[in-house]
């Protein structure tokens, strides 16, 4: 089996990568560019902790090749901050304690991103559907949907 | 809250604790630099992968591994010949001896330099299997004609002449309930099942494994308790317990499913086989298939009731099944069910049964859910053929301090009347309901524990506080750590960083367990904050050459006790951290501690929900979450227990469920089919926190992390009950079971 | 394994057409990258098409609209013309997954994939859509209907790849929708589902009508029992509960871990009555 | 003396009787006790007990005292999640 070449850009920066052709983006992302902040936690797409955006479509980076990465542009939770300037949303998820173990807050952020993204004042039905597809095992989700709701309130500026 | 006496913490005003600072792994965890099991790697690292039996139950005649073994970029292949180690359940468990006990049972493990080849080399392992009859239903491994897992581990509380799938009896109570009974104007008697569930962390059980030459191992694992892995793994390596370094990475949730271990002795052996690191993750395939569920039940339960709404008499028998080995948590669930009443007789029975499947894990307040949802479903039936109101029932018969609990003791204090009345008050419960719609309501008991802990504070030179704990941090504990540092000493917040050591580095602490570490840590992080102290007031009394007993600690300062001390200017805390060579050396405070004697705990909760009658679905309206937390010390995060507790509750009452084909195997090993809540099937999660503060903790302080997932069952079971308009008996609601219990009620 | 992207749909024919071993289409992936994980699916060949020209256009059409077969459910939702004309099918698509899935799976890839509870099928059936299928013999126009032929089976040839779908011109007051069932509101695959598709003359009186439903048999089933139920009449209760008895009718289920025969047998019958509101109402505009 | 509750499927071993009394000043000699006066006892001993003192719940500390109005309740070894 030969390797395949990649050419990407990764949070802003053009790399490049060799891969399996089997080889899904998150493995890629994970073992191969060190970037640990996706998470596997089923591997099928029905967890969204692997959540990353490719051209700004928020996808799970577990159901994408690799291969299939050339020449998009991949953003993944290490690239929400800026340097070091929290996104609103990770203030958010800080100040209303909208996490406990923490697993599946760098897909749920990258989630609420693209939400926020498309639609900037959404109502909590609308959040929750969206994050539908992000499981969390422990809060129950009341306090990242507050988060959500507040970062957004803040980045409409109202 | 009236109290007879004085509480250590009463009338005292908290600085830090109660309020709501950002943890201190928060920044970590929101930019994804936090590394949990699967993020660590390490130089020359290969990657260990498993071969579980796909049968139930099987003789394995014999393991042929040379092919696999063969297979260029295999470098260790481990079965469980390797492990010479005396055997025990946990060992079995990990990988399988004479039989594969469940679908999905280790028997073998590959090291490998990738996960290709690994995958391959499991291909080529032949394992020899003579398949036997299986058994997965509670009730069915009860009869005689079972098939049997195990010959020879009935004990003897068990009488003679039942299944050897039997394992234990419990038996609680007192009283008399026949003449309970007798006394009752109602009787309900009902039969109940519900259905195993998983812990559903979203992280995959991990772990990195390094044994060098010299015997000497290093160990990186996602784990609720790194010391117990140490202690656990060790001996089935045959190793002594110093010569393992067990790190622990940040936890993807455990709620008890990473009390024990899976992994990790598989990976040290492969490690030690091949001389070089390896690394194992989990699939979701595998947690789910072979990792800790709670038990599956079958109960039944009858209760008397007076038309007044005095309970008059309860008695349950509960048959849980465990999995594979003796152990599931029944006699939990036989001492909780009653628990919140006042009884004058009483009586429960448990049965520990063993079946064809994966060997239960602790899952948050073990065994107990299940005992509350029997409970609170008769009760509820009896308030609504008496016509009596649910939580005035529930008042009258509540718990309080002095009553004589259904497992023995009597209460100290408590907070259950503080509960109902909050929930009574509250407007949750005066809301109108619309139609096909209910509202259930139930209590719910657990007992929290303490346990060993070790704590060490190091106070640097420029007075900020190293702070080392031994307990994985899985729902924020670092931070009510650091919190309770910073009130002792008198310093902010931000000057104490609170890290979970290695265990090279402090004694032995218990598993991150039993709503423990709050209480436990807290205590221990209190006594060694007060020892530093000492230590320091005795350094500021040198330099004023006075006695250190005239020297206190206030406002994170040393200050003469009085006039007669003499006049100095109080000495801040950093002050004398810059002084401390000159004093006497570095200074720090520690605390070991069994920290026993912890308070047990109470909540009510409300629910409402919606039932399509038409469908059986049912979408959870409200919900509202009462409990007594002693003292909060971040209130975010005790609400965050309360609210992920009650949605994993809400999860088993509704869609969560073991699914056994008639092949013995898991038919629904992924999140796809077991069907955890997603953020859409839910309301917002309120919540009211009582502080009745616990008298064995400095600042009152209870657990609350297993309490929250006791009562939902019964709450979400009464709402869709009312809704329906029929009593529902079986775990989980799903829509099918949901719209025949409909059908056939309307029939 | 081998991966290619090809840059024509020649080249992508070609490929497929000339692999020895197992060769599988890459659209969105949430189905086949799933099965490879498992290890249902070794493919030798996988073959990326969407780095073809024109596999992500939607286009109008003969007063309908072709849709690439690499169109995502999240770019389909965000179309407001199909949307418009097609809002049953477009719901369809969406219903698949989670949102991270919407930002992969397509139509093509739900048809091709074969599942008897394919979500995005029904809606199609019942939308009359044509699938547009090129192979090494040329291109042909297939019912989506006769795509699946069993759980996990199409009638594809060897080398034949879905181009696109075509949703037909939309008659004048008529209107579609999908519902399914699920036992969350998220995430999960669909139990029962049914599309309805209705016309309506001046006078409000059903002219037309095709229903369809899913997970109740080996295939979708288009159901013209039921269809007929509804020609001639106004859509009222009396019609609607003809129509509920006749889905429950042609449900041909199974017990399985997601539901039991006569909870889809029942639940067909109130999801088609629902369905067919619905579409009432958008066709009443 | 020390009056001790005995949970119901241990009475087997303890004639019946559901408190039985043992000489103890603290938590070890009160678990020795036992063993040596009810025999039939000793496996669950072995396999784990808690005890309950005065409503709090107790595992392993030897030395905590037992008063002697104290109660004192013999329960299965409390885990946790």
């Amino acid at each position: 089996m030969t390797q395949i070449h990649v050419s990407t850009t990764i949070n802003g920066d053009a790399g490049e990568f060799l891969c399996e052709p089997d080889e899904t983006l998150l493995d890629v992302l994970r073992d191969r560019l060190g970037l640990t902040g996706a998470k596997e936690g089923c591997g099928t797409g029905d967890c969204g902790a692997c959540s990353v955006t490719v051209d700004g479509r928020l996808i799970c980076s577990c159901l994408m090749l690799g291969a299939e990465a050339d020449g998009r542009e991949v953003t993944t939770i290490e690239g929400m901050a800026n340097g070091e300037t929290l996104h609103p949303l990770q203030r958010k998820f800080l100040e209303h304690a909208a996490l406990q173990c923490g697993i599946c807050t760098p897909g749920i952020l990258v989630a609420a991103k693209a939400l926020l993204e498309k639609n900037p004042n959404p109502t909590e039905t609308e959040a929750r559907y969206w994050l539908a597809g992000n499981l969390c095992r422990c809060t129950g989700y009341d306090k990242i949907i507050r988060a959500v709701m507040d970062a957004a309130h803040e980045m409409r500026g109202a | 809250m009236a109290l007879d006496d004085k509480h250590e913490a009463d009338g005292r005003v908290f600085k830090v604790v109660g309020t709501r600072p950002v943890r201190p792994d928060g920044i970590d965890k929101v930019t994804g630099r936090a590394r949990f099991g699967a993020d660590m790697s390490m130089p020359g690292m290969l990657v260990g992968w498993v071969l579980r039996s796909p049968h139930a139950h099987a003789q394995i005649r014999s393991i042929d591994t040379s092919k696999a073994e063969a297979l260029p970029g295999v470098k260790a292949v481990v079965t469980r010949k390797d492990f010479t180690a005396e055997s025990d359940d946990v060992l079995d468990n990990c990988m399988a001896g004479a039989k594969a006990l469940y679908d999905g049972h280790a028997v073998a493990a590959v090291a490998a330099v990738s996960a290709k080849v690994a995958k391959q080399a499991l291909k080529l392992i032949a394992v020899d299997y003579e398949v036997l009859p299986h058994v997965t239903d509670v009730d069915e491994a009860m009869k005689l004609d079972a098939p049997v897992l195990h010959k020879d581990k009935t004990d003897e509380t068990v009488p003679a002449g039942m299944s050897k799938n039997v394992i234990q009896r419990f038996e609680y109570g007192h009283g008399d309930v026949e003449a309970g009974f007798a006394e009752a104007d109602e009787i309900v008697s009902r039969s109940f099942k519900t259905a195993a569930t998983h812990q559903g962390y979203i992280e995959p059980h991990a772990c990195v494994a390094s044994m060098g030459p010299d015997g000497q191992a290093d160990l990186w694992v996602c784990t609720q308790g790194h010391y117990m892995v140490r202690n656990v793994c060790a001996p089935m390596l045959g190793m002594d317990i110093g010569k393992l370094r067990v790190t622990a990475s940040e936890i993807g949730g455990g709620f008890g499913g990473k009390t024990t271990v899976f992994l990790e002795p598989v990976a040290l052996m492969l490690s030690r086989k091949s001389g070089r690191p390896v690394k194992m993750v989990m699939t979701r395939e595998d947690v789910l298939r072979a990792t800790g569920p709670t038990a599956s039940t079958s109960i039944d339960v009858k209760i008397g009731m007076k038309k007044d709404g005095t309970i008059t008499a309860g008695w349950a028998e509960m048959r849980y099944q465990g999995g594979a080995y003796p152990g599931s948590p029944v006699q939990f669930g036989a001492m909780a069910a009653f628990a919140p009443y006042n009884l004058k007789h009483v009586k429960t029975i448990g049965w520990d049964v063993v079946t064809n499947r994966p060997k239960q894990a602790a899952y948050r307040a073990p065994g107990a859910p299940m005992g509350a949802y029997v409970v609170e479903s008769v009760i509820d039936e009896l308030c609504g053929n008496l016509g009596l109101d649910r939580l005035s029932v529930r008042l009258k018969n509540a718990s309080t301090e002095g009553a004589k609990a259904s497992y023995g003791p009597r209460f100290g204090k408590i907070g259950l009347t503080a509960t109902l009345e909050a929930a009574k008050a509250h407007p949750h419960y005066s809301a109108p309901l619309g139609p096909s719609q209910g509202r259930g309501i139930s209590c719910g008991f657990w007992f929290n524990f303490g346990g060993d802990t070790s704590v060490s504070l190091s106070v640097n030179n420029d007075g900020t506080i190293s702070l080392s704990e031994g307990n994985p941090d899985i729902g924020g504990s670092r931070a009510s750590m650091t919190m309770m540092a910073a009130e002792e000493l008198g310093i902010p917040y931000d000057s104490v960083r609170t890290i979970i050591a290695d265990t090279s580095a402090l004694g032995q602490n218990e598993v991150t367990d039993g709503s423990r570490v709050t209480f436990a840590v807290g205590l221990a992080t209190i006594k060694a904050a007060r020892d530093a102290i000492t230590k320091m007031c005795s350094r500021a009394a040198k330099v004023w050459g006075i006695d250190e007993d005239a020297v206190i600690w206030e406002d994170g300062h040393a200050k003469p006790a009085g006039p007669n001390a003499g006049k100095f200017p109080p000495m801040s805390l950093a002050e004398i951290a810059a002084q401390a060579s000159n004093t006497g050396g570095p200074i720090a405070g520690h605390h070991e501690v069994n920290a026993e004697g912890a308070g047990v705990s109470f909540a009510t909760h409300m629910c409402d929900a919606e039932v399509d009658p038409e469908t059986g679905a049912v979408k959870i309206l409200r919900y509202t979450v009462f409990q007594d937390a002693g003292k909060a010390v971040h209130p975010a995060y005790v609400e965050g227990q309360f609210q992920g507790g009650a949605v994993q509750g809400i999860g088993w009452a509704l869609n969560e469920e073991y699914i056994y084909g008639k092949d013995g195997r898991l038919q629904n090993p992924g999140f796809l089919d077991y069907r955890v809540p997603v953020a859409s099937d839910l309301p917002m999660i309120d919540t009211v926190i009582i502080e009745v503060p616990n008298p064995g903790h400095p600042y009152g302080v209870r657990g609350v992390g297993e309490t929250s997932i006791v009562p939902p069952l019964a709450a979400v079971a009464n709402a869709v009950s009312a809704a329906a308009g029929v009593r529902l008996t079986e775990l989980p609601m799903s829509p099918p079971r949901v719209l025949k219990a409909i059908d056939t009620a309307r029939a | 394994m081998r991966y290619e992207a090809p840059r024509t749909l020649e080249s992508a024919v070609a490929l497929m057409a000339g692999e020895k071993g197992s060769a599988q289409i890459l659209a969105g992936g949430t189905d086949l990258l799933v099965r490879m994980k498992s290890g249902f699916a070794e493919p030798d060949l996988v073959v990326d098409i969407k780095r073809i020209d024109g596999m992500h256009a939607i286009t109008a059409e003969k007063g309908g609209w072709r849709i690439g077969a690499a169109v995502p459910g999240a770019a389909l939702g965000e179309h407001a013309g199909v949307k418009a004309d097609w809002p049953g099918v477009v719901e369809a698509l969406e219903l698949i997954g989670s949102t991270q899935v919407q930002g992969r799976a397509t139509m093509a890839g739900n048809m091709c994939n074969a599942s008897p509870a394919a979500d995005s099928v029904p809606a199609m059936v019942a939308a009359d859509a044509v699938a547009r299928v090129v192979g090494p013999n040329g291109t042909r126009d297939v019912a989506v209907g006769d795509i699946a032929t069993g759980p996990g089976k199409t009638s594809l040839t060897n080398g034949e790849i879905v181009e696109s779908i075509f949703l037909p011109a939309r008659p004048k007051h008529s209107g579609d929708a999908y519902l399914r069932f699920i036992p969350r509101t998220e995430m999960d695959i669909a139990v029962v589902g049914v599309g309805v598709s209705l016309t309506l003359d001046a006078s409000g009186t059903c002219t037309a009508a095709r229903v369809s439903l899913g997970a109740v048999a080996p295939t979708v089933l288009l159901d013209q029992k039921a269809a007929a139920t509804l020609i001639g009449t106004k859509v009222d209760d009396a019609a609607l509960a003809k129509l509920a008895a006749a889905c429950s009718a042609a449900c041909k289920p199974i017990d399985d871990k997601r539901g039991t025969i006569e909870f889809r047998t029942k639940v067909a019958g109130v999801l088609v009555r629902r369905a067919a509101t619905i579409a009432l109402q958008r066709a009443k505009g | 003396m020390v009056k001790v509750a005995i949970w119901g499927s241990l009475r087997v071993a303890t004639e019946g009787r559901a408190e039985v009394e043992v000489d103890a000043k603290n938590l070890r000699e009160l678990l020795d006790r036992l063993a040596d006066a009810y025999p039939g006892i000793k496996p669950q001993i072995d396999r784990g007990v808690s005890v309950s003192i005065d409503g709090l719940i107790y595992n392993d500390s030897w030395f905590t005292p037992i008063g002697r109005g104290s109660e004192v309740v013999l329960l299965p070894r409390i885990v946790g999640g």
